[in-house]
């Protein structure tokens, strides 16, 4: 019953804030519509996230690292080839998926825990690279006064606030409609199935590994755009965007936002951050305490948290036994 | 529409930013208690009208700084921004600032910018303490020296001012290579593999920037290295602070260079440190009195605006303020690169009274501009 | 010994279990039959208290355990072997034994108490096995292990979900001679058993569960004297002639989406 | 009969175990063909190494004359082999539509069906046949993962063969199943295609016999004999060895 | 200058191996809880920040003030552990990442407590005399303090793998993970296991926190420090062996002390870029063995 509450509770939240997205640039001040944008393309970010950990199981802390080569993608491309949004995001969205494309042959054999650490360290070298690279980056301290963008050939760019967050919103809409779309078809289908159990699935004649690949590229790409979307919406690029609590705060959001579902993920991530970053302003100093107690509470409303689950005996077939690994219950816990 | 008019008894509104969390932290908080120290001492007053001051944290950096200063520029409206203890928080801040046209009066570090009609500051820039040094160092040391520092633009900027004047004075660095050793940062935790290449390059004295709990780790370590009697030589942050407690005896007899010490004899530093020490523990820092004196300044620029300072009018008497006098002695502004142009000292942490506490042992050149 | 008064029970999705009433005396075997969703695991477990009752009492030697904690409930004196054997993939064969053997409880009254040896004695491939851990055991010899673990906790209650399921034909046979003697001993058993001809050749009353209800209960000679009738409960096809597909009613897990798929959150 | 499936001396170890030690199996287009023997015999090892989710440590495993050692499950499954697990192995948050659904995908995507909606559809229609089949039509829209024991099973038979399979390897498909489903079970492989061979592995022997026309027994990673249901049941040894396997 | 060449990869060497069971000492806790009870406590390095700043408040030198700190800091980390596994409770029977979601939030919140407690700066720690100087090893001089941890980590490997191998409450422990029901079922209640082994493990970081103070020494960023170089190990030396674990912490101290000392250009990625081919390596080789019944 009580879950039931608070599944209707969710998402009631989660059509209050859609709607609050929609009218917000006509109803607050232009420092919270500047904050919204920020944290807009890093829901979308979360969206991949989402993918990746919630729909195929594969956990993640690692989207930073295509999030930022979008980002400094979409800078190098502003710079140089255009000032147009969309050739920017589409620029950057090749270069988040070249980025998971040259990690594949680290993730793709990788499940659960052991997941989660090399996407970790594949976050952490990127965020090393980029504080290096000063040529491209601008290193630790940042590119600052990034030109504005064209939201289209033939607009005037996006001067103001408002502009640079309804650009924002609609990239982030229709990418994440598009990825809901996808699944919809098939691919979800399969991805749930690859999640619960993979031998079973390659048992049945599909490419697993081909599956794994596949998403981790599109995560790539999607999370390649977002960055082409901060340096949009901030004008402003650091290596600090894309730090290991970028990562974290992105995989908190996604189960805030109740793990498997794309729109819950862009949520959660937008309340996150969004509290985060407006409780630094608001309770200066003690925002970590109050978004600390914020998580707890949050692990506690999860309904998932106290569902009866049933658990094989011998550790699925899709989970090596030998890895001593605890069952990533990423698959299980959500699942039965 | 909200902001406050003229009129005597008008409240001009100012935006603090500081790391209230996260790894700066104790640095951010002497910048607010600096800043806070003025205000108390001056009727919580600035340039004859009341100041109400809006504090921000601004966490680990850029990300969370950036939405923290948005919150003070745009919903707030301040006057007048000050604090920031990122260089890459300054950073991502500027745009805004370029945006609203808010003069900002920062009291600590400051990457490279290029246009810096409304960015003020009242503590340095990154390369100056090893530029000040620099020939002490050479007279002092006879041999080559090590340069080492943290892996980031701060650490980069103060060993490319000392290497640079150091090279220009005639000194040979130790370094295998000619070239100073970056510690990745902030993950280095353990110095000893460096402390051993120290040992194997002869070095005769080392040069070194570190701050924070990095600062604890490399002088705690280097006290029980190989290499403890080799001279150590730093930009004044090695010692500045809480640290220098932490690190305890480790820390006796590091030479270090700052634009403060709380010993310094002149007036200000006197009512500024007896005040310091009424409402603290312990001696003020270099960040507490930047921060102090970036109030001062606003004291007086706010004053000069006139009944009714706006951001462009208090912009525009900063320029106009000459010699300020402050704790560290008398400073002004440079007009091209507006930090401070100021006088540096050489300090040695010795035993005072119970304490050890960093002693200013002799002056140094005066840098900036 | 076991009393079952009026037990309903179920999932988040519906009511699976409706006013179930079971009298098991001690010493004897209360085997439950019925088709492949009718609730006996959800019995079984509701005694063992892996599913928490939504009313009606549970009493055990008198005393209700209804909503207890399964350790409370397992303390007092009740064995499980689940259905699918949930033996421990990472441990060993041997720590199973170690684990199992429960040192709150002497011996199982009226008998000598289980220990190692006589639980290998028992099942002796189990022996050649004690260094493999339990995911590298087959299906068979899982079983095997959960029977063990269940015997040497010296249950006074012991609940058995298809015990013989994936055991060799002679084996199941040895297996359901065991629970007659131990019932013969003082122990009390409630056995789900799938073949109906095994059931009603070890029980003393056999119940049949249908949508969640007993629709018979009677002592097994009369099921014995009738085969006829609790085939026909079954509806029991030879193995020639498939039966006509069976309605769905009740509250029983309704078809049709449900709001709690968790893939859907 | 032309062998669809041959296994020639599979040895799989686990150190110093042999749980598979030489064994040579055919099985011939068409054929019902039952594996049996004492429990840790060996049966699901070598249902394993026919699957492709073990790879032998010595010998070979033809399908259809291809040497298909080397391949894996999902090359295996694309060759037509399909599978049942001893334990009931089911995708627990699909529902149980959804389940026999991705079964019948790639069979569909074989089949010609380029269309997205026209592959999705025809999926849609052999999962709602299938289910309807093992009596499950009614909870089709269940998650797996909430289906009683002998649910799952039912499910994971539809599943198998949605993937129309020429080789099913079925473990235990009769374990958990009630006597109703058990006769369903029954009717099933009988009604299969004669194309399709069937390799069961069982213990209930009533269920070997009456289905399957080949009996191989296995003891000890060996094959102890193999031979018509009645020559098996007439074999002494054999039914000595059965027996002495679990004493 | 003495002329003569000095090998400058002795000293790292050496290092690398206190470093490294230094480490190990530090992932102890985290072994237990994450590698073999299968709990993500993100609030690992929280509880050694913990014991941390009992050693800085307690220690003043002399040997007394050392078996204090210890006893203090153990007895508040157990306490810590033990409340972060009375909030799992409700929250147990979910997956990893809502333990991640949780236990963060109590690191988030304990972290501010700490530095709200202790102040912002790192407190200076204070080691018994005779520990506070360096000796002589082969020809180098050497932080005496670090050797200590050569035989409190071994003492701890050898411990906890007797502890988890082969007493009853190890075997509990691991077949809790695999299925706490039936954990239930042998009449032990899963809670108790849990509790117990969050208090063990809080046990354990406390310790280790009051040990390695004077290396790691308390302050706002050790727990995240200490957090994730535990992770990196247990996860590194699979999950739940001891002697993995110990390999692994040996490998990492290798890496941050020899390996920096021979490239020190490629510092910064030495760490991570060796996790990640290491763990895909073994994720490979995992793979290609799996077994499905
Ligand atoms: N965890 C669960 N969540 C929701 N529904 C469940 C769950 N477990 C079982 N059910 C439903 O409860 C009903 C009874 O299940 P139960 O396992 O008790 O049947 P059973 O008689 O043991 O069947 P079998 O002979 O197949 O083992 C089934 O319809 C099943 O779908
Ligand atoms: N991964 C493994 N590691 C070690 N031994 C194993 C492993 N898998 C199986 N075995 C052993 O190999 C033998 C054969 O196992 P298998 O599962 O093939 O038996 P089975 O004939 O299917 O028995 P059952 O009828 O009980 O299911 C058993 O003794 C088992 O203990
Ligand atoms: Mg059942
Ligand atoms: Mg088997």
């Amino acid at each position: 019953m009580r879950d039931r509450a608070v599944r209707a509770l969710r998402g009631l939240v989660g059509a209050a804030v859609l709607a609050g997205l929609v009218v917000a640039p006509w109803a607050v001040d232009d420092y919270t519509v500047a904050l919204l944008a920020r944290t807009l393309a890093l829901g979308l970010v979360a969206v991949g996230v989402a993918l990746l950990t919630g729909v195929a199981g594969l956990p993640t802390l690692g989207q930073t690292a295509p999030y930022a080569a979008g980002a400094y993608t979409g800078v190098v491309v502003g710079g140089q080839l255009s000032d147009v949004g969309p050739v920017q995001l589409v620029v950057a969205a090749a270069a988040g998926a070249a980025l998971a494309v040259a990690t594949l042959p680290l993730v793709v054999p990788a499940r659960g825990v052991v997941l989660l650490m090399i996407t970790l360290a594949v976050g952490e070298l990127a965020v090393v690279l980029a504080g290096r690279w000063t040529a491209v980056t601008g290193g630790t301290d940042g590119l600052a006064g990034i030109a504005p963008t064209r939201p289209l050939w033939g607009l005037p760019p996006l001067a103001t606030d408002r502009a640079r967050y309804l650009y924002t919103l609609v990239v982030v809409a229709v990418l994440a409609g598009l990825v809901l779309l996808v699944l919809r078809t098939r691919v979800g289908l399969l991805l749930r199935a690859g999640r619960d159990d993979e031998a079973r699935l390659r048992a049945s004649g599909h490419r697993v590994s081909a599956h794994v690949a596949g998403v981790h590229v599109a995560a790539g790409a999607i999370a390649g755009a977002a960055g082409s979307l901060l340096v949009t919406a901030q004008q402003y690029v650091s290596p600090a965007d894309f730090g290991f609590d970028t990562s974290a705060l992105l995989l908190l959001g996604v189960v805030v936002g109740g793990t498997a579902s794309v729109g819950g993920a862009l949520v959660g991530a937008v309340l996150v951050v969004a509290a985060r970053d407006w409780l630094f302003g608001a309770l200066p100093g003690q925002a970590p305490l109050v978004l600390g107690l914020a998580f707890v509470a949050a692990a506690y409303l999860l309904p998932t948290a106290r569902r009866p689950r049933r658990r094989p005996a011998a550790p699925a077939p899709g989970e090596p036994p030998a890895a001593g690994t605890p069952r990533p219950t990423v698959t299980t816990g959500v699942g039965a | 529409e909200d902001r406050p008019g003229g009129g005597a008894d008008a409240t001009v509104r100012i935006g603090l930013l500081a790391s209230l969390s996260g790894t700066y932290q104790a640095v951010g908080k002497d910048i607010r208690d600096g800043f806070q120290l003025y205000l108390s001492t001056h009727d919580g007053k600035l340039g004859g009208k009341k100041v109400e001051l809006v504090v921000a944290d601004e966490g680990n950096g850029a990300a969370t700084a950036v939405p923290a200063a948005t919150k003070l520029l745009k919903q707030d409206r301040v006057v007048a921004l000050t604090g920031i203890v990122g260089g890459g928080s300054v950073a991502a801040v500027y745009p805004l600032l370029n945006e609203t046209k808010v003069p900002f009066v920062g009291s600590n570090g400051r990457p490279e910018i290029k246009d810096v009609s409304r960015v003020w500051h009242t503590s340095y820039l990154s390369d100056e303490p090893g530029e000040a040094i620099a020939q002490h160092v050479r007279d002092d040391v006879k041999g080559s020296v090590y340069a080492i520092g943290p892996d980031y633009q701060g650490g980069w900027d103060e060993l490319r001012g000392f290497t640079e004047a150091f090279a220009r004075a005639g000194g040979r660095l130790a370094n295998p290579d000619g070239k100073t050793t970056f510690t990745p940062f902030p993950a280095t935790t353990n110095f000893t593999p460096y402390f051993a290449r120290i040992k194997a390059s002869g070095a005769d004295a080392v040069y070194t920037f570190y701050a924070g709990s990095a600062a604890v780790d490399f002088v705690k370590q280097y006290a029980q290295s190989e290499i403890r009697d080799v001279p150590l030589y730093a930009a004044g942050f090695l010692t500045e602070g809480g640290v220098l407690d932490a690190q305890g005896d480790a820390a006796r007899n590091i030479y270090s260079v700052l634009n403060y010490s709380p010993d310094l004899d002149n007036a200000e530093n006197r009512a500024f440190v007896a005040a310091w020490k009424a409402a603290h523990d312990g001696s003020p820092t270099t960040y507490a009195m930047a921060s102090y004196d970036a109030a001062a300044v606003l004291d007086r620029a706010v004053a000069a605006a006139g009944d009714d300072p706006t951001p462009e009018r208090v912009n525009a008497a900063i320029g106009q303020l000459g010699q300020i006098a402050s704790p560290r002695g008398t400073w002004q502004f440079s007009p091209t690169t507006h930090a401070p142009v100021q006088k540096w000292y050489l300090r040695q942490v010795r035993q005072d009274g119970r304490a050890l506490s960093n002693t200013v042992v002799g002056d140094l050149a005066t840098v900036g501009g | 010994m076991l009393r079952i008064d009026r037990l309903c029970a179920g999932y988040a999705g519906g009511t699976v279990l409706h006013e179930v009433s079971l009298d098991v005396r001690p010493g004897a075997v209360q085997a439950v039959v019925g088709r492949n969703g009718a609730g006996k695991s959800t019995l079984v477990h509701c005694v063992a208290g892996l599913v928490r009752p939504q009313a009606g009492r549970i009493e055990i030697g008198g005393v209700p355990v209804a909503g207890r904690q399964p350790h409370r409930i397992a303390r007092a004196g009740v064995g499980l072997v689940p259905q699918g054997r949930r033996v421990f993939s990472r441990l060993t064969v041997a720590e199973h034994l170690v684990l199992a053997a429960a040192p709150w409880r002497a011996a199982t009254p009226g008998g000598e108490g289980w220990t190692v040896a006589r639980v290998l004695d028992l099942l002796p491939r189990l022996g050649a096995r004690l260094r493999h851990r339990g995911d590298q055991l087959s299906g068979g010899e899982q079983q095997m292990l959960a029977i063990a673990r269940a015997l040497l906790g010296q249950p006074r209650v012991l609940l058995l979900d298809e015990p013989c399921e994936g055991l060799a034909p002679d084996l199941a046979a040895r297996v359901r001679e065991l629970v007659g003697s131990l019932a013969r001993s003082g122990l009390t058993v409630l056995l789900v058993e799938q073949q109906v001809r095994h059931a009603v050749a070890v029980a003393d009353r056999i119940a049949v569960l249908e949508y969640g209800r007993v629709v018979y209960d009677r002592p097994a000679d009369e099921a014995r004297a009738d085969p006829g009738a609790v085939a026909a409960l079954l509806s029991v096809a030879t193995v020639a002639e498939p039966p006509a597909p069976r309605p769905r009613s009740g509250s029983l897990a309704a078809p049709g989406p449900r709001t709690d798929n968790p893939g859907q959150e | 009969m032309t062998p669809l499936l041959t296994a020639e001396a599979v040895t799989v170890r686990y150190g110093s175990l042999a749980a598979l030690d030489g064994v040579d199996l055919r099985v011939a287009l068409g054929q019902r063909h039952a594996l049996i023997g004492p429990n840790g015999a060996g049966k699901t090892t070598l249902l394993d190494v026919l699957a492709g989710a073990t790879r032998p440590a010595d010998g070979r495993v033809r399908l259809a004359g291809r040497d298909v050692t080397r391949l894996g499950l999902a090359a295996r499954a694309r060759r037509g082999v399909g599978r049942i697990h001893q334990r009931p192995a089911v995708w627990g948050s699909l529902t149980a539509r959804e389940n026999v659904l991705v079964a019948a995908l790639p069979r569909a995507v074989r089949a010609g069906r380029w269309h997205p909606a026209a592959r999705r559809r025809a999926a849609g229609r052999t999962a709602d046949a299938l289910l309807a089949r093992v009596g499950l039509g009614d909870l089709a829209a269940v998650p797996a993962g909430q289906l009683a024991h002998g649910q799952r099973r039912q499910v994971e038979i539809a599943v198998a063969l949605a993937g129309r399979p020429r080789l099913l390897l079925l473990d235990e498909p009769a374990a958990g199943l009630s006597a109703v489903e058990v006769g369903w079970l029954a009717e099933f492989l009988r009604g299969l295609p004669r194309a399709v061979a069937v390799l069961l592995v069982e213990h209930r022997l009533d269920l070997v016999y009456a289905l399957c026309d080949t009996v191989t027994v296995l003891r000890d990673g060996r094959t102890l004999a193999t031979g018509s249901p009645a020559e098996i049941r007439a074999s002494g040894p054999v039914r000595e060895a059965y027996a002495e396997g679990v004493t | 200058m003495t002329g003569v060449p000095v090998d400058p990869y002795v000293v790292p060497a050496l290092d690398g191996v206190a470093y490294g069971l230094l480490v190990f000492v530090a992932a102890a806790g985290l072994v237990l809880c994450f590698g073999v009870a299968g709990i993500l406590n993100l609030a690992h390095g929280t509880l050694f920040a913990v014991g941390g700043y009992t050693a800085a408040a307690l220690l003043d030198g002399g040997w007394p003030s050392l078996a204090l700190a210890l006893l203090v800091g153990v007895a508040a980390a157990t306490a810590a552990g033990a409340l972060v596994a009375v909030l799992l409770t409700r929250a147990a029977a979910a997956d990893h990442l809502t333990q991640a979601l949780l236990t963060f939030g109590v690191a988030l919140v304990g972290g501010s407590l700490l530095v709200g407690a202790f102040g912002p700066d790192d407190p200076p720690v204070r080691v018994p005399a005779a520990l506070d100087g360096s000796v002589t090893v082969a020809g180098h001089r050497y932080a005496a303090y670090r050797l200590v941890f050569i035989v409190v980590a071994t003492l701890l490997a050898v411990l906890l793998h007797l502890v988890v191998r082969r007493t009853r409450a190890g075997m509990l422990v691991r077949a809790a993970v695999d299925d706490a029901e039936m954990v239930a079922v042998l009449g032990v209640s899963p809670t108790v296991v849990r509790v117990g082994v969050l208090a063990a493990a809080g046990a354990l970081a406390g310790a280790a926190g009051v040990l390695g103070a004077p290396i790691i020494g308390p302050g706002p960023d050790t727990a995240d420090g200490v957090l994730l170089l535990s992770l990196v190990v247990v996860v590194l030396g699979g999950l739940g062996s001891m002697t993995g674990t110990l390999l692994a912490a040996l490998a990492v101290g290798q890496i941050q002390t020899l390996g920096v000392a021979l490239a020190p250009s490629a510092a910064p990625f030495l760490l991570f870029a060796a996790m990640a081919v290491v763990l895909a390596a073994r994720a490979r080789r995992l793979a290609t063995a799996r077994r499905a019944t």
